[in-house]
């Protein structure tokens, strides 16, 4: 069987809904009800109609590449004015939203609020690959698959970037709909499995029967919440208070320093040659303090690598590898770093004591890794919004698995 | 006819007049703009677009009705309708020409200042009640903006006050067609005069270069932010028709009215407005807007006193210009 | 002098380019030329053997960082045309609604048998629409005009440079075609109108002015504008809202005014307007907006011991007001006063030769309210110069 | 006199049903939403979650400014009276108001100097 045929065989779906619609005009109801002046909604109609498609409002809701073609739209030549198009920067004057970029699972409940606060009759377009299905970004853990799993969308315009004139083809596409709509005559399209499968996203689309409303309802939810839970804002950390050394006129410069006070006091004499050397977890915080007094004043660096062991008796859930990184200040800058193992469970002591700026570092470190360190004053995500299930930089991470209602 | 009678067919057919020249004048607007900015505007709604403000004015009726969550709703729904009412009131005291004109106030000139000043109160009234940050924050500032250009605004409209010692608008016209226009004789009061009229009426209307109350690259839509639908419209169409007004007076004042040979006095009338309607949008579509400290800075350390100096010089000049240069 | 000469010359610069002719194309109706490299969608295209040029080799499928293209290989059999050999395929699909147009599918293929072509795809109501098809893609191949790349040119011009193979010339995207010109907006053509009879109309406004408004009418809108201010006036009180005080305030204020109005003091009626409507009210509001750190509603305090304390400071207000009017000479003969208002003259008369002296130490009272209005203003550090400073933190 | 008023008043009144006609209009014919939602009344806060309540406490300088145009308007208002007679009463009118503008202006000064009027 062939994948796609035009036009393919299958299952007719209505597209349109008149009793779908989610506003009403209480209007006709009144005037079909009143039995000498139903003649009148027909012209009424019409009149409506004209006016609701020929002033499209935009709301931009452009958050990348895409949104320079919308200004381009706009400006001279291509002119979106013609069609009496404008931009409001407030969604209570906007008919149209335009989604022109990526929408990560950050953004996503303000899309969502933003959508909501705009008042009926309203439309959505899609503009480019990013919005329409989260492009090649669709499977990463923080982009939404398409700006279709949040909100009915009525035009999808193809593109990266489409052209400004896409978007403007995109506006007629859209009082074609309308009309077509109001007619009765929209489009059937005929179900094709095989190109279902390959343009299915993760989630069900918004407009999708079969979409379970729990989802649209948990959206919903996190639209209402979704500041109340980010846990990203600035808040006066009341850690340990940390005092700057007076500035030297120059940093040390002794070679060697670093491997000599490593072998010499804390006794790690191997020192790989492609990777840096292994401190024990109890003393990594006092080696920390003497390399501090040594000169190397800045913390450059906290990572960690997750080691998940598959097999063996030691099937445990994580291994992690914190590398730690300092450096000094002066004309001859030098770097010393030692890495820190952690056995399942085990936690390392956080450097905050030390360095005021291993705060944040070791933050990121637990937002997306689940290390834990110990002592932390702070310990909450950093990045990822607070009802965020697991880490995604874990090797373990279900990529595909949906872990908050956006995926 | 009785005085009601007279002023309310008089409303009827100016406010009918001034609305289908707004709706013209906002379809010229964007015709004009676009042509400065090399674009041709409205092109597809109508012939040359010209049913494009139609379009609008049918579509923003239909919109859904929304009133923020915590606003004061009795407030939120007034301030629109007081906006309509001071902003067309003002008109009132307009002479169209020398027996045109809806109410023939022997203050004319005291009515529309204080009338035109009113505008604060529906705008602080929007802000306060939308329960909004950028709308309270643009209601504030366009309450002390037009606050501060009242100043101005008064002394620039004393100067033809002077010169032709009437408070009627009428009085001032008929002066000037048995004399002269003040914007052309004596120039030193006179353009001066009718440039600190023409700054001060922008600012008042809150139109470019001093829109800072609703500059939306930091307050959205200033005080109306949280406005949908009709009640929008009703803020459009008071804002296009002070600024509407402000033309037909400013011609009034300092123009002649409806002054002119060959054609009658309406004609004039019309003609002279709808030239300074047009300038109105000229610089609206040319300039920036102006930053909320340069733009105190501007009315209080420059405009203010050159005000009073115009006043002065006005007095001096009645009292010590040669009787032939009256 | 600078700002006046720049501001002078940004007007000029404006009003010559709206006589100029616009850059704007009339999109439905004109589309412009694009660019020859410019690409949107795809095409399969046959060889030069008049066959469609894909063997199914599934090289654009893996290279494609989208993942959009599922091709779908079919058996190798001999080709009806030259007789030999050659694979085929059977279905390929390309999904535009994640593709980013790299054209990286283009620059692998050996056969050329994928291109790309410069005119998009039409905008859809569904998503799925956006899958190309077979069949769609084979169409565009003859529709459509192909894009400047293919894949064995592409691949050649990864080549290291050789010395004679001249890397072929990108041709300039032709320049626009001239559009048609709007014609330029028609003033309305002028009516004539026929002159006003002059003397009929001096007749009607004489008319007009002998009449004026009848005693009923008169004492109807007095009652009006008085239970107004009246009824207003006891809102401003029993307002729990300071802000909401305020604003009925305001109406007291305007029906003030208009009581000013019908007795014939229109200046002062004009004066109410613009100082108390405009300004006082306005000082009213902002003294609220700086002074109450308020929740929402500031609500006004009720204890026991405030309305005693207004209602007597009220009461006694109103005696002194009330015994003001009563010693007021010639109120018997109001009516006859009331028919020959004082005009503005007579005002500017009174102040400027019986009052000046009044006059003159009324400035001297402005200028001590303006002296301590500065004073109050800088006794205590503004604070942070920022825009308001949010109570709520 | 009064008939004049009383046509302003009309005008005003006309305005009045403009503005009441227009917000009628909208009523019959607006849509409704078949579906509510809270978010929908949310204040608007460029997709934000409002964060506490819009009413604010402003800066001073805002009352400051309105105490000045009020002293300025007064000032002004002063002037109505004067230009009218102006003509007529000559010389001596017109230094009473000249040395009555200089005094007030010696005000200004004076919050020019003091910088009262600064708006950063």
């Amino acid at each position: 069987m062939a994948m796609s045929e035009d036009p393919p065989k299958g299952k007719r779906l209505p597209l349109y809904d008149e009793s779908a619609l989610p506003y009403e005009h209480p209007l006709y109801k009144t005037l079909l009800s009143v039995p000498g002046l139903s003649v009148a909604v027909a012209p009424l109609d019409m009149i409506l109609q004209w006016g609701m498609t020929n002033a499209l409002w935009i709301f931009p809701m452009a958050t990348s590449c895409c949104g320079i073609e919308l200004m381009a739209a706009a400006a001279s030549r291509v002119d979106l004015d013609r069609m009496g198009t404008i931009v409001r920067a407030t969604p209570r004057q906007a008919d149209v939203m335009v989604v022109a970029g990526t929408i990560t699972v950050k953004m996503a409940p303000r899309v969502k609020r933003l959508w909501d606060q705009m008042p009926e009759p309203k439309w959505c377009i899609a503009m480019g690959s990013c919005a329409i299905s989260g492009d090649f970004y669709r499977d990463l853990y923080s982009v939404i698959p398409g700006i279709d799993t949040v909100l009915p969308v009525d035009v999808y315009i193809p593109g990266c970037p489409p052209n400004p004139e896409g978007l403007m083809h995109g506006l007629m596409r859209l009082q074609e709909k309308v009309k077509l709509a109001r007619e009765g005559g929209l489009p059937t399209r005929e179900e094709n499995p095989a190109l279902l499968d390959l343009t299915r996203p993760s989630v069900m689309r918004f407009k999708d029967p079969a979409r379970d409303p729990s989802v649209t309802l948990a959206q919903e939810e996190a639209a209402l919440h979704a500041t109340a839970q980010d846990s990203s804002d600035e808040r006066p950390v009341d850690g340990p208070a940390v005092t700057f050394a007076p500035a030297e006129a120059r940093a040390p410069d002794v070679d060697g320093e670093f491997e000599a006070i490593l072998a010499g006091e804390f006794g790690v004499t191997e020192l790989p040659k492609d990777a840096p050397p292994i401190v024990e977890a109890a003393r990594h915080v006092e080696l920390a303090r003497r390399l501090r007094a040594a000169g190397y004043r800045q913390l450059v660096l906290v990572a960690a690598t997750h080691y998940p062991e598959k097999t063996g008796a030691k099937a445990q859930a994580e291994r992690f590898e914190v590398t730690y990184g300092l450096r000094t200040i002066g004309a001859r800058s030098r770097v010393a770093l030692w890495r820190v193992c952690l056995a399942p469970g085990e936690s390392v002591d956080t450097l905050v004591g030390v360095y005021a700026g291993a705060d944040w570092q070791e933050r990121e470190q637990f937002d997306l890794l689940g290390v834990t360190f110990a002592g932390h004053p702070d310990l909450r995500r950093l990045m990822l919004s607070g009802d965020w299930q697991g880490h995604p930089l874990r090797k373990d991470y279900p990529a595909d698995k949906a872990c908050a209602p956006w995926r | 006819m009785s005085a009601l009678g007279h002023g309310a067919l008089y409303g009827a057919v100016l406010i009918a007049v001034m609305l289908s020249t707004v709706a013209v004048g906002i379809w010229f607007e964007r015709k004009f703009a676009g042509r400065m900015q090399s674009r041709l505007g409205p092109t597809i709604v109508g012939p040359m677009g010209l049913l494009q403000p139609l379009a609008d004015v049918v579509k923003l009726l239909q919109k859904e009705d929304i009133i923020p969550a915590g606003a004061d709703r009795a407030l939120f729904n007034l301030a629109p309708v007081l906006a309509t009412i001071f902003s067309l009131g003002v008109a009132a005291v307009l002479p169209l020409s020398p027996h045109m004109i809806a109410a023939d106030l022997d203050i004319g000139v005291v009515y529309m200042l204080a009338v035109g000043g009113l505008m604060v109160v529906p705008t602080f009234m929007a802000g306060w009640a939308s329960n909004n940050k950028f709308a309270l924050l643009g209601g504030m500032r366009a309450v002390a903006q037009s606050i501060s250009y009242g100043v101005p605004l008064v002394l620039a409209v004393l100067v033809p006050v002077i010169l032709s010692g009437s408070l009627s608008l009428a009085g001032i016209v008929r002066w000037q067609s048995e004399h002269h226009w003040f914007a052309l004789w004596p120039v030193i009061p006179g353009l001066p005069a009718f440039a600190l009229y023409f700054m001060a009426m922008l600012a008042e209307a809150n139109r470019i270069p001093f829109d800072i109350p609703e500059a939306e690259s930091e307050l959205v839509a200033g005080v109306t932010t949280e406005y949908t639908g009709a009640k929008f419209t009703l803020f459009y169409l008071a804002e296009y028709v002070h600024t509407l007004v402000g033309s037909a007076i400013g011609a009034a004042l300092f123009f002649g009215g409806w002054d002119g040979p060959f054609a009658p006095g309406l004609h004039w009338m019309v003609a002279k407005t709808l030239a300074l309607f047009v300038v109105v949008y000229w610089v609206r579509w040319t300039l920036l807007r102006l930053r909320s400290d340069q733009l105190m800075e501007l009315c209080w350390k420059w405009l203010t006193p050159i005000g009073v100096a115009l006043v002065l010089i006005a007095a001096a000049w009645v009292q010590f210009a040669p009787q032939g240069a009256l | 002098m600078g700002h006046i000469n720049d501001t002078l010359r940004a007007l000029w610069t404006t009003l010559r380019t709206a006589f100029r002719p616009t850059s704007t194309v009339q999109f439905p109706a004109v589309v412009r030329p694009r660019g020859e490299r410019y690409r949107v969608s795809f095409a399969l295209p046959d060889d030069e053997n008049g066959e469609m040029a894909c063997i199914g080799c599934l090289t654009c499928e893996r290279i494609c960082p989208s993942q959009v293209i599922k091709v779908k290989p079919g058996v190798k059999r001999e080709s009806p045309v030259t007789g030999k050999k050659r694979a085929y395929t059977d279905d390929f699909v390309i999904d535009l609604s994640a593709c980013i147009q790299c054209e990286l599918c283009v620059q692998v293929c050996n056969n050329d048998a994928i291109v790309m072509v410069r005119e998009a795809e039409q905008p859809m109501f569904e998503r799925e629409d956006l899958v190309l098809g077979f069949a769609r893609l084979r169409k565009n191949a003859t529709d459509r005009t192909r894009s400047w790349g293919h894949g064995t040119m592409l691949q050649e011009s990864q080549e290291p440079a050789k010395v004679e193979k001249k890397a072929p010339a990108v041709k300039a995207a032709p320049a626009v075609a001239a559009e048609p010109r709007q014609p330029a907006p028609r003033s309305p053509s002028r009516a004539a109108e026929p002159p006003e009879d002059g003397a009929r109309a001096r007749a009607r406004e004489g008319a007009r002015a002998r009449r004026g408004g009848t005693d009923v009418s008169a004492t109807l809108a007095f009652g009006v504008v008085a239970a107004c201010a009246l009824l207003s006036a006891v809102f401003v009180v029993r307002a729990v809202d300071l802000i909401r005080a305020v604003l009925w305030l305001g109406i007291t204020l305007i029906a003030t005014a208009a009581l000013y109005a019908m007795l014939g003091a229109s200046f002062l009626a004009g004066v109410q307007l613009l100082l108390y409507v405009g300004g006082v009210m306005t000082l009213m509001v902002f003294g609220v907006m700086i002074t109450r750190r308020h929740e929402g509603i500031a609500p006004t305090a009720t204890d026991t011991v405030r309305p005693v304390r207004g209602a007597v400071v009220a009461a006694s207000l109103f005696g002194l007001v009330a015994a003001a009017i009563v010693n007021t000479d010639g109120l018997d003969d109001a009516p006859a006063r009331a028919l020959a208002p004082l005009t503005l003259a007579d005002l500017g008369r009174s102040i400027l030769v019986e009052h000046v002296l009044a006059f003159e130490a009324l400035s001297l009272l402005l200028l001590a309210a303006i002296i301590g209005a500065v004073v109050i203003a800088r006794r205590r550090d503004p604070g942070p110069l920022d825009e308001p400073t949010e109570a709520s933190r | 006199m009064q008939s004049a008023w009383l046509s302003a008043l009309a005008f005003l009144v006309v305005s009045t049903l403009l503005g009441l006609g227009v917000l009628g209009a909208a009523k019959a014919l607006r849509v409704r939403a078949r579906k509510d939602s809270r978010i929908k009344h949310l204040t608007y806060e460029c997709g934000e979650q409002p964060d506490g309540l819009a009413w604010m406490q402003f800066h001073a300088r805002y009352y400051v400014v309105a105490l000045f145009f009020v002293l300025f308007d007064v000032e002004a208002v002063f002037l109505f009276p004067w230009a009218v007679v102006l003509r007529e009463l000559g010389a001596q009118a017109f230094i009473a108001a000249v040395s009555f503008v200089v005094v007030l202006m010696l005000g200004w000064f004076y919050v020019l100097r003091k910088e009262a009027l600064q708006w950063q």
